[in-house]
C-alpha cells in the first residue's frame, strides 16, 4: 500500500455518519474513496456545494457544478449550494466538523504550515486560514518527511496558516494527536516501529503509554 | 434596471476602475463581458475576485492581455502567469483568506464598517491590521471592500433584473451584486417578469444597474 | 382633503420609477396610494419582501405573505423574499432610494426622534435606527404639530433615531429641507403663508428664496 | 439531524435555557414547539427574537405564560403585555436595532468576534459599547449573539434536513439555524431527499440537529 493510500484510510476512520467534511487538494480528497458504506458523510466544497459526488461519467459533465479547482463532479441527492459567504459562514463559524488538509509543516505545538513557501511557491491561502481557524477539528494530511527532512518540526520555519493548534497529523508512519500545545505519538503504521518515526521527527514527541497499530 | 448592448456596457468602464468579478476557477464568471474588457483594451484595473482562473480563463484573460494593476485574490495557483507577473513587479496582487474576502465584500454591501474574525491572526495576514479583543479573544479588524463595478453571471434574468444563479456559479455573484457603484449583468436566459418565484431571486432587482442584452 | 392626504400625495412626487422604497407604519404607509400611473416603485417591507402589493381579496390572504406588521399583502409580478439579514442589507448598505418615516420631532439640524415617549411608550426601535441610518435619502411625513405643540423642534427632547439628519420634513402645511445642518422652509400647502408655517414651528428655519405651493 | 416527537424534542429544552425563535410578529414562529414549551411549563427563558409578536401568538404566548426571563427583540410594540410586564419589572427587556439583532445572530453563525455599525451612533443604544472609527467615521463594536437552542419554522424539510422557508416566513429562521447550539426545526412538509433543488434548499441539512417527527 503507498502512503498516500496508508494515510487517505487511516484517515477515513476518524469521519461519523451526519459529520459535514471539507477535504482539501491532495492527499486529503482520497479520504472520500475509503468512506465505510452505508456511511453518509456531507462533503462541503469551498465554492458553494455540500453533497460533493464523484466525478460524472463522461458526456455528464455540467459546467456549473465545479469542485474547488474548476474540475466537474457531480452532487449526491440532497445536496445544496450556497454563495460563498455561507460557503465560509459554514467553515469560519465551527460547523465544519472535520477538515483535512494537507501540510508542508508541523511544529511541536501543532501549528501548521500549509500555504506557501517564500519566493518558491506563493499560491495565495484560499481558504486554508479560514478551515484551520474555524473547523471543529483539523487533520493534517502528509507524508511524514519531504526529500528525506522531517515535516514535523520543533518550529515551522515557514509561514503559519493559523494560530490555532492541528488536532490530528497522520503520516504513512504515524498518527500524531495535539492536546494542550503538546504532540503524542499514539499510532504506528504496520511494521514501523515507534524508534522509526521518532527517528523521522524532529520535534519532540510524546510516547503514548500504548501505541496502537495503525488501523487501515 | 436597463438593459444595455456589451459593448456599450463595458464603455462604462474607465481605464483604472475597480471592478469584482463573479466566479470561482472561472465557473460564474461572466466572460462576454471579460471579452470585451480585452477587446476594449481597458487598462490599469484593480480586480477582485476570488482567483485569476486559468490562462485563457475568466480573469485570466485579463491578466494574459497585462490590463491588470491589481489583483485582490485569495488564490493564484493555478494561473502560473499571475504569478510570474507578481514576482516579475509587472502586478500587484493581495493575497486575502477566502472567507475574509469575501466577508469585506459582503461588509461593503451591507454597509458595515468592517468586522472582526480571527482568520489570519498569529500569521502574515495580521501585518498592519488592528487587533480588537472581545471576551478575552483575540481578532483581526477587517474592513469593508468596495468597487466601482460589479460585473455578474446570471443563470436566469427576469425583464425587472431579478436575478438566480446555478449550482456553483452562483458563489461570489450575489455578494459582488451588492458591494460595487455600478452592477452589470449577464444573464444565461433572459425571462419575462414573474417567471422566477420570489422565494427563488437570489439577487432581487433593485440591486442591479444594466442587465447585457442579447445580441 | 385632511392633512394624511396632503402628506402622503406630496412625498408621492419624491418617488422615481425603479426607486427602492421603505415605508414606515402609519401616513407613510399612505404614500403607496399616490404613485402616478406607470411608474415602477420596488417597495421592501423590512420583513422580508421586495414588491409589496395591496390587501388581497377576501378569501385570497397567505398566512406566509404579510408586511411587518404581520398583515396579509400581496406581492406583485417580480417581488422577490429574502431573509432578515438581507433585508438589512438592504437598508444599511444604502440599496434602500428612499424611506418615509414617522416622526414624533426633528430637530433644527435634521435629527429625527420617532421611536419612543420614555415611561410612556417603549415599542422598540425595529428598523427605525437602521432605515434613518442607512437609506440614501429619508423624508419625514408627520403632522406639524401634536396637541397645538410643534414637533419641529429647536433641540428632540426624545431619544433620538439615528445621528444623522433626515433630508426632508412633509407635513400638512409645509416642506422642510435639511442641508448641511440647516433647515430650509421650501414650499407651503396651498392657502397656508409663511408666517402661519413659522408661527407653528419651534426651530428656526431658514425662508428659501422663492417658496414654492405645494403640489398635491 | 435526528427525527424527534415534538414532546421529546421539548424536553431537551432546560429550564433557564436561551432560545432562538424564528418569526416577524409569529410569521414563521414554529408554534407547535412554542405550544409544548408552554404544555411543559419551561421557565425563565432568555427569548431571543424579532419581537413577541401578540398575545396568543408565537413569542406572546410564552410572555403571556410567565415563562420568558428575558427578551431579546427589536420590537415590542403589538404586545401590551411585554410592555406591562417590561414596566413592572417582571420581565427584562433588551430592546436592539433589527438589523442589529439579525447581524449580531448572523456574527454568531459565521464565526464573527463583531462587526461595526453605524446604526445606533449617537443614541441611547451606543450606551456601554466601543466605539471603533475607520476611515474616519465612527462606529459601534456589536458583538455575536448565540443561544442555546433555535427553533426553527420550515416550509419544506426534506430526510435529511434541508430547509426551504417560504416568502414572509423566512426571516430569521435561516439566520437562527447558524447560531445556536442546539437546532430544532418543524417543517410544515417533510419530503423524500431529492425533492428540493440543492439552489433552492435554504438551511443545508448540517445545521439541523432535530427535525419534529409527524404525529
Amino acid at each position: 500500500m503507498d502512503a498516500q493510500t496508508i494515510i487517505a484510510k487511516r484517515i477515513a476512520l476518524e469521519l461519523r455518519d451526519g459529520m459535514l467534511v471539507n477535504l482539501g487538494i491532495g492527499i486529503p480528497t482520497l479520504v472520500a474513496n475509503y468512506i465505510p458504506p452505508g456511511t453518509h458523510i456531507f462533503f462541503q466544497s469551498e465554492n458553494g456545494l455540500i453533497g460533493t459526488g464523484p466525478i460524472p461519467q463522461e458526456g455528464l459533465a455540467q459546467a456549473r457544478l465545479t469542485d474547488a479547482g474548476g474540475r466537474p463532479v457531480s452532487a449526491i441527492p440532497g445536496a445544496s449550494t450556497f454563495d460563498s459567504a455561507m460557503s465560509f459562514g459554514l467553515i469560519r463559524g465551527g460547523h465544519v466538523d472535520v477538515t483535512v488538509l494537507g501540510g508542508l509543516q508541523v511544529d511541536e505545538q501543532g501549528k501548521l504550515a500549509n500555504w506557501m513557501i517564500p519566493g518558491k511557491m506563493v499560491p495565495g491561502m484560499g481558504g486554508a486560514m479560514d478551515l484551520v481557524s474555524g473547523a471543529k477539528r483539523v487533520i493534517v494530511a502528509m507524508q511524514h518527511t519531504a526529500k528525506g527532512k522531517p515535516k514535523l518540526v520543533k518550529r515551522c520555519t515557514l509561514p503559519l496558516t493559523s494560530a490555532r493548534s492541528v488536532d490530528l497529523v497522520v503520516t504513512e508512519l504515524a498518527v500524531i494527536a495535539y492536546t494542550v500545545g503538546r504532540a503524542t505519538l499514539v499510532e504506528t503504521a504496520p511494521g514501523v516501529t515507534v524508534e522509526q518515526v521518532l527517528a523521522a521527527t524532529e520535534s519532540e514527541l510524546t510516547v503514548a503509554p500504548q501505541v496502537l497499530s495503525m488501523k487501515i | 434596471m436597463r438593459t444595455i448592448t456589451l459593448e456599450d456596457a463595458v464603455a462604462r468602464i474607465p481605464d483604472g476602475a475597480s471592478l469584482m468579478v463573479g466566479g470561482f476557477m472561472g465557473v460564474g464568471t461572466p466572460e462576454c463581458i471579460v471579452d470585451e474588457l480585452v477587446r476594449q483594451r481597458k487598462r490599469e484595473l484593480t480586480v477582485i475576485g476570488n482567483d485569476t482562473a486559468l490562462p485563457g480563463v475568466g480573469i485570466g484573460k485579463l491578466v494574459s492581455a497585462n490590463l491588470v494593476r491589481k489583483a485582490i485574490a485569495s488564490h493564484i495557483g493555478l494561473n502560473p502567469e499571475t504569478q510570474k507577473k507578481m514576482l516579475a513587479g509587472q502586478m500587484e496582487v493581495e493575497l486575502v483568506p477566502q472567507g475574509t474576502l469575501i466577508e469585506r465584500i459582503r461588509a461593503a454591501g451591507y454597509g458595515l464598517g468592517g468586522f472582526l474574525t480571527s482568520t489570519g491572526v498569529g500569521t502574515v495576514v495580521e501585518e498592519g491590521k488592528r487587533k480588537v479583543e472581545v471576551e478575552g479573544r483575540e481578532y483581526l479588524l477587517e474592513v469593508p471592500l468596495r468597487a466601482d463595478f460589479a460585473l455578474v453571471q446570471a443563470f436566469l434574468a427576469d425583464y425587472l433584473g431579478n436575478l438566480t444563479y446555478a449550482l456553483t456559479a452562483r458563489n461570489f455573484n450575489p455578494v459582488i451584486a451588492m458591494a460595487a457603484a455600478t452592477v452589470i449583468v449577464d444573464a444565461e436566459h433572459i425571462v419575462p417578469v414573474g417567471m422566477i418565484s420570489p422565494d427563488q431571486v437570489m439577487t432581487p432587482a433593485p440591486l442591479v444597474d444594466y442587465l447585457v442584452s442579447r445580441a
